[in-house]
């Protein structure tokens, strides 16, 4: 067990403040500038059922939620049988290995071997101090510092942030703390971990919360939606922002309103973004094909859960990539992100708005339940804004065309406002001027070339794509590919399997539309090819190969869990000893 | 000063002769010229269907969507660039079917656009089938046996949703539709005017003749269009004798008033620099 | 030039009565039992603009609209200018190299080498007998069968059937056509043309409206849509003998109540179908996801018109195949059906009925503008009924599990009214039973055993796919991969190309998903592969290479226009020879 | 004879206590073994929402779909199979917002199906946003500075859509909401019934105790319920009083009695054998 690390896991029912605690934990190290992963393990239900949050802290860099747990908070008897239980993985997720705090209260229940369980009562200390039974959360939080010895100060000041200053709740939340981090030392003793504080501090974010960010400072001015798991967490930051960043955010009746309404605000000429999850995007799509008629700049932040239909409403999964792919009739210019972690989200979100208006087409901005609702310590971001406007037609052009052919396939867009440049934008074919070639006549030839003309931005921005990133591919005899969030996992057990000495390396897709070709070269000469997917059938695999002809192994997931590091090293060494 | 010629295009409408649609791409510009405003800084937005076309063929900016969408898209540009006259246009399929529900939420949201809808009671290009406000008993090609589906009243649906300004005009009488649309554009709030426009080539029933004999208009009757409750009484007027005009009208804060973000027009907003404070919340 | 066959083109303005002259024409070839193929090139506009309805007909098998045009029925000045301007190809249609018959009345126009001009006083002739300006279409039809000499008998009787019987009106239109008929045969002589009556009769029929038939044949009982061209023929159909097929016809506020009025209605235990085209299915895809976990029997008509967007909306295109694979979120068994020919499509509309209710998927059955238009001659139909309906739950089984796990995937299905059976059916993540795992425990266990029970079901289809069709396979070196409506001018190129010695073939592709791999095998030591498509991507490319990996080069048609024969004969000739 | 119990499911709700759905859950089943009708006869469905639960944990025949359906999948399962009870349950988001176009246009159509909204003003299981009938001011996760956009009313909604049965009940008055209930079901054509049913978890302002200090019961004020009018003023009172009960009812003819295909069940239908005949059009 690494010393400078540590798991701890939060179990209990909805309602019972698995989150907020699981938040306030995770806070504490980052503030004493550890590296901190969180994992929400949560159910579709307001109060009831089990869910449980995981936090993995440590000196170094984590790049998951990780394997094993060290320290148990059980708020509930259910959680104590469950995470203590060696037979119970929860899609992966390990049993503890440890101590487990709780309340004596809950009464008897299965122990299990290796096991210090710790009780204390959380619940009568809790009682001194409030009638609030989420105190004892507190009191258990106070504990579990107190056992890693690590600073009472900053868990301090979490808990009043939390709780709002300075006010009463607040002291009587940090006296519970103390007294459950005294209790327990008096009563357990500490822990051998070499937890300590450092000389810096992290924040601790999630992509939800970064591609907001992100699209801030790349100029969003309006973000249009209807709330839908996982998708809602930029909504509410953006909200909570609004006045701050001078967004207008609008919760509209549905998702074909919010795309339209965002198609609208970019046609105005500003900046303006919607998102959905998978079912509500599905309700988008027929825009998305106008948006690339009509050559409007747009981005779609899509965030996937697990499907099919409504599927598992809080779950992940990367299941939506085909039908992004596949999303509008006919064939059109458009580009696909996915950013491998929290930070990337925040520089995408720029890219995205960038590149939408740079290309006049639908970006897409992928991310899923795990990247866009897990936490992760980040130091610090880049403020400098990041906004690449193309000039717009100014009204002293001279036979100003909309749909100009150009060499680049890019033609100047003159927004609703400007002198002597009235003209139609049209979502039936039209030539270059706007005018429409459906109605009167039909001309073949026009429609060809202005297909042709759309068709030439993304051969143009597929000559401008950065290249493919990856990690230890330099020296690697096999190339594992992964895409999105599961860069961590899939980083840290490739870690693994080079200290057995296989050498492994990742191609990380972070811009899986259009595929780029450098893929090819990448996987050139590699024993073996493998794709790794928390999805059924290889969303990423069939659009490689589709496209470019590289193909591969494949190792899926499609529990609803993201992978964890320690079971995905041993499935990959499994297929590179086949 | 802005003349009707000024919002001529230069794509001819290809609308069938005789078509209601006619009406109304004389009465907007009129309507437009009269109160002043410039082809630069009007937008049509519109759906898919016949009326639909009408961005084509008129100069100003134009915005041709897709069918049913066309009030999501004209709310955000007015939104973005409040100094737009935002005018959505469209039939009643795309209005009252395909973008039922943007209708009337755009009613009660009460954005600063003026819709028009060029109500034929018919699909006119899809060549014929029964719309929502196709009468019982109309015969069509989803329809052979006769419409059974009672149509619905735009007024009475714009009414009870909260619709700050409710009317009705007819292709058959310009003068007073150029005079009702004026109002409506001037009218700070979501501004809808139903027209009868009747489709020549696929409704027989609703003809020209049929709204002539019939149509009479409300202030005529000493109609008071600050009654809701009466409005609701003449929407429901139909047959011998049908109300055109001026239903209801009151002075409900548009949305972007009550917004605190857009009392300033958001494309003359300038970017939000990004500071160490602004993550202050995340440590 | 082929002397048992003979090309036709009527040209005109929208409201000029173009379509209906060309459906004349081709009934009088057809009931005279030769082989007819029909074009319809027209706009979205309802009068005036440009359009032309052609008539390919033959002693032999015709399978597309051909190459080359005998006669031309010029109804305005811009249709003569046009049709027999060597220069102008309306995206690869021929300029006309035989009579052109108009109206003398049209005064001035260019005229070109080659051409025999006709005029006749066809207004002046139709005058004599109404004051309908349609008259005088039947005037001109009268004279290309008086230059064909084909039985006037025929054409009487087609138009009295048309004009509605022995009415007044129906006479007069006889009457006109005959003095048409006679009056050219004065003026201009016969054609040396040998096409004469046949022993058979044909039926002239159009794939929108076998697809209605085949469905009503396999037991439809109910179809939900909302008008969308080149959706709309169907419905159009079943309308009108709704009573007749005691079909429930029902059109929707919108395509996403038309989906979900389906799905409930074979919920229920009926059959029913929904449709639309590119755009409308877009709004649809949501509730395929639901169809798909809910495992309730779906079959979606899509036909395919030019995209992205509205587009060309009554031009034809094959440019929805990646929108349909990608239809909503994550992963589920489906089946894709593209069916070749007009009657292909009657007998996959009932299969595709017995599929979905075999394998409780969606189905998807896809044509495109041209095959849910374009008229062909066809003899005869199966009437047997083709209904094949798995056993349902009666009441009385033990433990009765609505999705129990089973080795087929194939769980029974219970209806509503069913005594001792009720249960849930969720768009959520359930169990067997059909409890919800989403809401208080997640099981990843249980989700990963029910999504690989759903997928399990394609795998036994897999199992059961009929064989990919081809043409000229046997010994061919050359395979060209089409796929839909293009079979008929790919065939009739390939012929070309026999005649010229190169040995090619033809894999028809009619179920492109789920891939059959027998492709593999078929193009296998072949030296050269082509696909051919009538889209901008290569579409069935993408999906094939994506699928079993098999690629290979490709032409495309992106213009609006289906393909024809002798330019794409030259095209592959071209990509063999390169 | 049917009991309550006959409808109990297996798996147990799992709302947050107090939640304003569970008297929804005695309700309807109360409601349905008074009238005799059999669990086996009986479709709930719903979209998604916490409300929208309902069908998970009442035994019958449940449909679970997606945010918004309920509507056109219940309508299309009467139409298929007549002899079924058909009950579609959703929440304010799912039926006023997602499915706002399948809510008016299922009320002009007048299927008969019965449509038990639980109106908590907010959306519940996403946690906490505004719907479009949370009260203007009320401050949620996506109106944090309070809601600007004013709420619609499903009433005047359905009565200007044509509705043929309009109610509204109160999750704190379970009686009479089963009495209401009772009526809509039997009634012949589309019946909808909003109920106030408070979220307790993310409305804090409209709550239980709210509702109790204001509703008052319809017919204890000599309400005429056939008069069209008079339900429009009624359901424009809000404040201090608010009315529970039938607002409107008539006896207009259901969709599916205008339909000459659907006079014999669909699901009884025998198929069709196609004949040679048929294909003589096509000669
Ligand atoms: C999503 C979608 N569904 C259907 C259509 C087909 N469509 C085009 S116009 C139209 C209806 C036209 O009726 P209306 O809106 O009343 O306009 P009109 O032609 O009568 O002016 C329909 C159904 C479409 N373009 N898009
Ligand atoms: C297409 C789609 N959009 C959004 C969602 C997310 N979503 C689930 S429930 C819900 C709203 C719930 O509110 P309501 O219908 O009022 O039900 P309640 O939970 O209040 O009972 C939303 C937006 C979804 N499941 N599907
Ligand atoms: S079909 Fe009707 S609505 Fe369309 S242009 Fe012709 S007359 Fe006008
Ligand atoms: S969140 Fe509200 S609506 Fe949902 S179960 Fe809890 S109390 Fe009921
Ligand atoms: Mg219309
Ligand atoms: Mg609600």
């Amino acid at each position: 067990m690494d010393q400078n690390e540590v798991i701890i896991r939060v179990g209990g029912a909805a309602g019972d403040g698995v989150q907020s605690a699981g938040l306030i934990i995770g806070k504490v190290f980052s503030r004493n500038g550890l590296h901190v992963q969180t994992y929400n393990y949560y159910q579709s239900i307001i109060r009831g059922g089990q869910s449980w949050y995981q936090i993995r802290a440590s000196h170094n860099r984590v790049k998951s939620q990780g394997d094993g747990l060290d320290i148990l908070i059980a708020l509930n008897k259910d959680a104590i049988e469950r995470h203590t239980n060696p037979k119970i993985n929860e899609g992966g997720a390990s049993p503890l290995d440890g101590i487990a705090v709780y309340d004596t209260a809950l009464g008897d229940f299965t122990k299990y071997e290796k096991i210090k369980y710790c009780g204390l009562p959380l619940g009568e200390i809790a009682q001194k101090y409030s009638r609030n039974t989420l105190l004892k959360n507190t009191v258990a939080i106070g504990a579990v510092f107190g056992y890693l010895s690590l600073d009472f100060e900053t868990l301090a000041g979490v808990i009043r942030d939390q709780f709002g200053g300075k006010g009463e709740i607040a002291e009587l939340n940090v006296k519970a703390a103390k007294e459950g981090y005294d209790t327990f030392v008096t009563k357990y003793g500490k822990s051998s971990k070499a937890l300590n504080p450092e000389e810096k501090r992290f924040y601790l974010i999630s992509g939800g919360e970064t591609a907001g960010m992100g699209a801030v400072r790349a100029g969003l001015k309006a973000y249009f939606g209807y709330p839908m798991t996982p998708a809602s967490s930029i909504i509410h930051y953006l909200a909570a922002h609004s006045r701050k960043f001078d967004v207008f955010v609008k919760i509209t009746e549905d998702e074909i309103s919010a795309i339209n309404m965002a198609i609208g605000a970019n046609y105005a000429g500003i900046r303006a973004m919607t998102g959905s999850s998978g079912g509500g995007f599905a309700l988008m799509t027929e825009a998305v094909g106008m948006a690339a008629e009509m050559e409007i700049p747009l981005v779609v932040y899509e965030a996937q859960r697990a499907g099919p239909s409504t599927g598992l409403p809080t779950k992940t999964e990367q299941g939506d990539l085909l039908q992004i792919i596949g999303a509008s009739q006919g064939d059109f210019p458009k580009a696909v992100f996915s950013p491998r972690n929290v930070e990337e989200v925040y520089y995408m979100a720029g890219e995205a708005l960038n590149l939408a208006e740079k290309y006049q087409m639908p970006v897409f901005l992928m991310v899923d339940l795990y990247l866009a609702e897990h936490y992760e310590t980040v130091e610090k971001f880049d403020f400098t804004p990041d906004i690449v406007r193309p000039p717009f037609a100014k009204g002293d052009e001279k036979d100003y065309r909309r749909y100009a052919y150009t060499e680049t396939g890019v033609s100047m867009r003159a927004l609703p406002g400007t002198p002597n440049l009235m003209h139609n934008e049209d979502s039936d074919e039209h030539d270059e001027k706007g005018d429409v070639v459906s109605d009167a006549v039909t001309d073949p030839e026009i429609r060809r070339k202005i297909m042709e003309k759309r068709m030439k931005k993304l051969e143009t921005y597929i000559k401008e794509l950065p290249p493919t990133p990856s990690y230890l591919m330099e020296d690697a005899e096999y190339a594992v590919v992964q895409w999105g969030s599961t860069q961590g996992a899939v980083e840290e057990a490739v870690d693994i399997l080079r200290s057995k000495g296989l050498k492994v390396g990742v191609i990380e897709v972070n811009r899986p539309f259009p595929v780029n070709q450098d893929i090819r070269d990448l996987v050139r000469g590699k024993k073996k090819v493998i794709f790794v997917e928390n999805n059924y059938t290889g969303q990423l695999r069939r659009l490689i190969s589709s496209e470019i002809g590289v193909t591969g192994d494949i190792i899926t997931k499609y529990d609803g869990e993201s992978f964890y590091p320690g079971a995905l090293a041993t499935q990959i060494e499994e297929k590179i000893r086949k | 000063m802005v003349t009707m010629n000024d919002f001529k295009g230069s794509v001819k409408a290809d609308w069938c002769p005789g078509c209601g649609n006619y009406a109304q791409l004389t009465a907007i510009p009129m309507a437009l010229a009269q109160l002043g405003i410039k082809p630069e800084n009007t937008v049509i937005v519109s759906g898919i269907g016949c009326s639909s076309n009408m961005p084509e063929y008129v100069k100003a900016y134009g915005f041709h969507g897709i069918h049913g969408r066309s009030l999501p898209v004209a709310s955000a540009i007015k939104w973005s660039n409040p100094e737009l006259t935002v005018i959505a246009y469209g039939g009643d399929g795309d209005g009252y079917n395909e973008g039922t529900q943007h209708f009337y939420h755009s009613a009660r949201r009460n954005p600063d656009i003026t819709y028009i809808v060029s109500d034929n009671q018919i699909f006119g290009l899809t060549t014929g089938q029964a719309s929502p406000t196709s009468m019982l008993g109309m015969k069509t090609k989803t329809t052979p046996d006769g419409n059974i589906e009672p149509p619905i009243n735009p007024l009475s649906m714009a009414l009870s949703a909260g619709a700050t300004f409710v009317a009705r005009e007819f292709s058959g009488d310009v003068k007073h539709m150029v005079e009702t649309i004026r109002r409506a554009i001037s009218h700070k709030g979501f501004a809808i005017v139903d027209v009868f426009s009747p489709c020549v080539t696929y409704n027989k029933d609703n003809t020209f003749d049929f709204f002539r004999k019939r149509v009479y208009h409300l202030e005529d009757e000493k109609h008071d269009t600050s009654d809701q409750m009466a409005a609701f009484k003449k929407a429901a007027e139909w047959g011998d004798r049908i109300p055109i005009g001026i239903f209801y009208e009151n002075n409900d804060p548009t949305y972007e008033s009550r917004d605190e973000v857009l009392q300033t027009p958001l494309i003359k907003q300038p970017v939000k620099k990004l500071e160490e404070s602004d993550l202050e919340e995340f440590l």
